[in-house]
């Protein structure tokens, strides 16, 4: 594939050459960065560490309508549509990672076709890590400050300029489109020089070699209350968790117009699983934070063979009590499994 | 003053009694400005606690966060005594659970810390970046001294503490059992001045602030979760029968959810300030219930979280109460 | 587009005044402005707050709650309740850029016809100077 | 199977014929018999006994409930629902010819292929006898192809008996009936007691013998401890699951017990494999 170069004052006219796709970048409001679709090139920002909302939403909006009706009808009417090729411009390696384990997940026996149409659909141009942030591990976790894995481009900010290196022939045929200058080896030697400063700034890791098939015979253990009793059963690490991909759905009326649809729903609320009866399988918060972490590191694994992390850290950034999933993991490790009750 | 060892001798006195289950504190973070809420169950944990200008949470949350399973068959219920340490902001917070009867006195113990400001850590950010080994703060004077990767770095205390503290009218816990240090002398007072600030715009310049702040929610219920006055079994909001707001994410029901929100903190608020710590998107929902606080005030002369024997602001009428709306 | 903005009011009515008053107000044959959807409730103090913000989020441009006079409520006590809770409401809906206009209560006994003919022109003007309620109506966002 | 191309996407049914199993009033049982509107669906409708379908009712939402006819009863779908919650609730608003979804086949089934030659012991209580239904009449539709049947059923009163008049149809074939009620009746000629202790004084021989369990939860833990007792394996031993789900195909979570999802991997479960997870009894 192709190695490309633009100048970062271009910016605006890069962008603004994608006439055939429906650009999104990250923006800020106030200091909270989250992907938007491109309306004006200078609102792009490029210097963050990590969204506050993962771009998962690009794929999985927070709420989106799976089909209309009319209310005592009998005709339904699907909202899967063919959106216009999609460019996500600066998508973090960790988090076009995640978009690949998710698929496992949204192409499981039942292919899900609302995510599946905006996957299909969607070109990613990666933009590499040059700050990581104090809560990143995704070196840990199969990931990496400049990781290529499931991106279409990668981009390197090199100061002045930035090195578009593509991996697919969607990559290379947006940034055609784009109308980049051919890049050289200087740009490829700085590339490499901002990955390998990168990846120095990484402080936090873990060593996942046995958590998978540890977890479950950690059920019934105490050290999860460590972390459960200081546990708010708020939604703030699995909603900006960008492999957690739970929803919820519901019918919504308005006159005689209605819609089933569906929006992010987490495991830690305590409404979340429970029965029509009034009984909770998951009546407490020990055992959602057990499943929130089981599911991540042991049950998904079982099923799809990945860890659904990516070490973006955000749970820990953004978890109000601090309970660090790195944290977890490791007193796990360290817990003893008591024998089988006899 | 601040003495951690005093501290924990306290908390291991209280936590050793026959009659006390478990022990809520701050502990040191994993990281950067961070600390944690702790659940102490044993005096062999005590060596844990800490007291510092992180310690920002408040330990009245976790009251009523424990979940009540009911109790099996042929075993007694486990009435022992829930201690907990408080701030003076924190204090209030158990105040009001007490006026709305959400438990009895007799059930907690309360040990009162006087508090002279935590740090707002996003201020903190901001000045130091984040680390990710934690960070330690103390206290010098008007002045921070910080101690980031065995460095030690120093701020004024002014740009470092957080909003709630340069306003704070209780520094000194309302109820307690026991005061772990001398009370600290009050520093700040209240006057609304942002409320009234906010109150100059015109509705539609309201509007389009809201509108920008709400659409950024993802009803995380964060700030609902974190509230030590939010302890409903079942929230409104999440109610299907009857449904008050819709569980999709949209700037009507996100305005919807946030007014219920403040509806049912106003007169009840003890300006802990932590839902608007908590939020992942930066809403600055204290705006809406500090507007409700000051006008309970002005209009009713009441003050959640103050007078242990008050009665609640809304389960209570006086005949001259105003009515300059009402036609 | 020269029709002129009529706006939909509801009125939570208290059983015991309000409601006779408009019923006083309809077998005297006052003619008040017929923009107002009546809902008899048993009395003001049964209105929760989160009524009117239902309603305007559902449609209505204006919410009015009228009960009995303070001291006169069937239930002795209920309306200086609703009123703490009114008055409330209606700081919280203005802070948060409701025009205050839409948000009214009134007190009319059973016996003021012409009140409470009074009280809805007047509701009604305000909201239409008002205008649509446009903040946080649902409208089929992101369908 | 379902909409290939969109499984979130609903048949539309009418509703052929109703009648409530059990008295009417709160948390009362009613049968629907539905066809589809669009004839065409048969051609690819396949579901065996176990199976679920989400049924719902535009405008309110759908609810995961078992398939309560077996693919031997043809032309129709039966689904016995009682009444709980909000979509029940509204589902049970609704009458013959009005209109109501399903989405469906989902889950697994009963592995009735490979009990062929075996007999089979069904123990039910409650409404948990509608995932059983399916079974028993697959299996008296192909009679020479399995053992001896055996139903034991229980409820709390002989009223709340859910498909009453077809136990008298299975004695009349031939089919050992045993039923229960929990508490003494007058002119009651049963047994009287818990379903555990109805297994007991049944006590069907383990040999080459398959036992299919459902009801609540209580129900199904001393029915397992029972049947243990009497010398079943744990693999011959086969309950169904039920959690709180959303969507039916394996993508929503909630339904999650340990890595399975009840609504993908199940609802039908060996109690050898339940044995291993630990949430499947929380």
């Amino acid at each position: 594939m192709g190695d490309y170069k633009f100048a970062k004052d271009k910016l605006a006219e890069v962008i603004g050459a994608l006439k055939d796709y429906q650009v999104f970048a990250p923006t800020a409001v106030g200091d909270v960065v989250r992907f938007k679709e491109v309306e004006d090139a200078s609102a792009i920002k490029l210097d963050y560490a990590n969204s506050n909302v993962p771009p998962k939403e690009l794929m999985f909006p927070e709420t989106e309508t799976l089909f209309k009706y009319r209310v005592g009808g009998a005709d339904i009417e699907s909202a899967v549509t063919e959106p216009k090729p999609r460019l996500v411009f600066g998508i973090r390696p960790c988090d076009a990672l995640a978009y690949t384990i998710v698929d496992k997940l949204y192409n499981w026996d039942f292919p899900d076709p609302y995510y599946q149409e905006r996957r299909d659909g969607s070109v990613l141009f990666g933009m590499a890590c040059a700050e990581p942030a104090a809560n990143c591990f995704c070196t840990s976790m199969g990931g990496g400050p400049a990781s290529e894995k499931g991106l279409d481009a990668l981009m390197f900010d090199l100061g002045e300029t930035v090195y578009v290196k593509t991996l697919t022939d969607k990559g290379d045929k947006a940034a055609k489109a784009m109308g980049l200058d051919a890049a050289g080896d200087a740009e490829k030697k700085a590339a490499e020089a901002v990955e390998k400063d990168a990846l120095a700034k990484i402080k936090r890791s873990l060593d996942t070699e046995g958590i998978p098939e540890k977890l479950p015979s950690l059920y019934d253990h105490p050290f999860w209350e460590q972390f459960s009793d200081r546990c708010l059963s708020c939604g703030i690490c699995t909603f900006l968790c960008p492999t957690c991909h739970c929803f919820d759905i519901q019918d919504e009326q308005e006159g005689f117009d209605g819609r089933r649809a569906r929006m992010w729903d987490t495991c830690m609320f305590s409404e979340y699983t429970v029965h029509t009866s009034g009984h909770n399988p998951r009546p407490t918060r020990k055992e959602r934070t057990r499943n929130r972490i089981s599911h991540k590191y042991s049950y998904f694994p079982e099923k799809f063979d990945v860890i659904a992390c990516v070490g973006c850290g955000r749970c820990i950034n953004y978890c109000p009590v601090n309970i660090d999933i790195l944290d977890i993991l490791e007193k796990s490790k360290q817990a003893e499994v008591k024998e089988a009750k006899a | 003053m601040v003495d951690e060892n005093k501290l924990r001798e306290k908390a291991k006195e209280v936590i050793a009694r026959d009659d006390v289950r478990r022990l809520i504190g701050w502990k040191r973070g994993t990281y950067g400005f961070e600390s944690a809420p702790i659940v102490l169950t044993d005096a062999s944990e005590v060596d844990q606690l800490i007291f510092d200008p992180t310690c920002v949470q408040n330990p009245a949350s976790f009251v009523s966060l424990e979940e009540k399973l009911p109790v099996p068959r042929g075993q007694e219920p486990d009435t022992r005594k829930v201690a907990v340490l408080v701030k003076g902001c924190d204090s209030r917070a158990i105040v009001q659970q007490l006026v709305e009867k959400a438990y009895d006195r007799d059930k907690i113990v309360v040990l009162g810390v006087p508090c002279t400001g935590v740090v707002d850590r996003r201020k903190a950010q901001k000045m130091f970046g984040v680390t990710s080994a934690p960070v330690e703060i103390k206290e010098e004077g008007d002045k921070y001294v910080l101690t980031i990767d065995g460095e030690t770095k120093e701020a004024p205390k002014k740009e470092l503490v957080a909003d709630k503290c340069l306003r704070c009218r209780f520094p000194n816990p309302l109820v307690y059992d026991e005061l772990v240090w001398d009370e600290v002398a009050k520093w700040a007072d209240d006057d609304f001045a942002d409320v009234d600030e906010f109150e100059k715009m015109s509705p539609e310049e309201k509007w389009k602030f809201w509108d920008e702040q709400f659409s950024k929610c993802i009803r995380c219920y964060s700030c609902r979760n974190v509230c030590p006055m939010c302890y409903c079994v079942e929230c409104v909001v999440q109610k299907l029968k009857p449904q008050w707001t819709r569980r999709s994410t949209d700037i009507s029901e996100n305005s919807v959810y946030h007014i219920q929100r403040a509806w049912h903190l106003s007169g009840r608020c003890i300006e802990c300030g932590e839902c608007e710590r908590v939020c992942p998107v930066d809403i600055p929902i204290t705006k809406l219930n500090r507007k409700m606080t000051r006008d309970v005030m002005a209009m009713f002369e009441y003050e959640p979280g103050v007078d242990v024997e008050a009665e609640p602001l809304l389960a209570c009428y006086n005949p001259q109460d105003p009515e300059e709306y009402i036609m | 587009m020269s029709e002129e903005f009529e706006p939909n009011i509801v009125a939570f009515l208290c059983n015991w005044c309000s409601y006779a008053g408009a019923d006083l107000a309809g077998t005297s044959r006052m003619r008040y402005l017929p923009n107002i959807k009546i809902i008899r409730v048993m009395c003001s103090g049964r209105v929760n707050p989160l009524f009117m913000v239902n309603a305007l989020q559902q449609g209505a441009d204006g919410v009015l709650i009228s009960g009995c006079h303070p001291g006169d409520c069937h239930y002795l006590e209920g309306n200086f309740y609703a009123r703490r809770r009114f008055m409330l409401m209606r700081k919280l809906l203005e802070h948060v850029g409701v025009d205050p206009g839409r948000v009214n209560m009134s007190w009319v006994s059973a016996s003021e016809g012409a009140k409470f003919k009074e009280v809805i022109d007047e509701t009604v003007a305000k909201a239409k100077e008002a205008g649509p309620m446009e903040q946080f109506r649902r409208r089929q966002i992101n369908w | 199977m379902m909409d290939e191309s969109n499984p979130y996407l609903p048949y539309i049914v009418r509703i052929e014929e109703t009648w409530y199993e059990t008295p009417v009033g709160d948390r009362a049982v009613k049968t629907f018999k539905v066809n589809f509107v669009d004839d065409k669906v048969w051609d690819t409708w396949k579901h065996r006994p176990g199976n679920c379908a989400m049924v719902g009712r535009l405008g309110v939402g759908e609810s995961m409930f078992c398939i309560s006819s077996s693919p031997t009863e043809e032309g129709y779908l039966r689904f016995s629902i009682m009444e709980a919650g909000k979509v029940t609730r509204a589902l049970h608003e609704l009458e013959a010819g009005e209109m109501m979804t399903v989405r469906g086949p989902l889950g697994n089934s009963f592995p009735m292929e490979e009990w062929e030659g075996k007999n089979i012991v069904s123990i039910g209580g409650g409404i948990g006898q509608a995932p059983l239904r399916p079974v028993i009449n697959f299996v008296r539709a192909n009679k020479e192809k399995y053992g001896d049947l055996k139903v034991l059923y229980g409820a709390r009163t002989s009223d709340l008996h859910c498909f009453k008049g077809e136990f008298d149809e299975y004695r009349e074939e031939g089919t050992a009936c045993h039923l229960a009620i929990d508490v003494e009746e007058k002119d009651w000629p049963h047994f009287v007691g818990f379903v555990p202790d109805l297994l007991m004084k049944v006590a069907p021989t383990p040999e080459n013998t398959i036992a299919v369990t459902c009801g609540p939860p209580i129900l199904i833990k001393f029915v397992t401890q029972n049947l243990e007792k009497l010398g079943f394996t744990p693999e011959q031993i086969y309950t169904t699951l039920e959690e709180r789900m959303k969507c039916g195909i394996g993508k929503c979570g909630r339904c999650n017990v340990g890595s399975l999802y009840v609504c993908k991997d199940g609802p039908v479960f060996s109690y050898a494999t339940l044995k291993t997870i630990p949430e499947a009894f929380a």
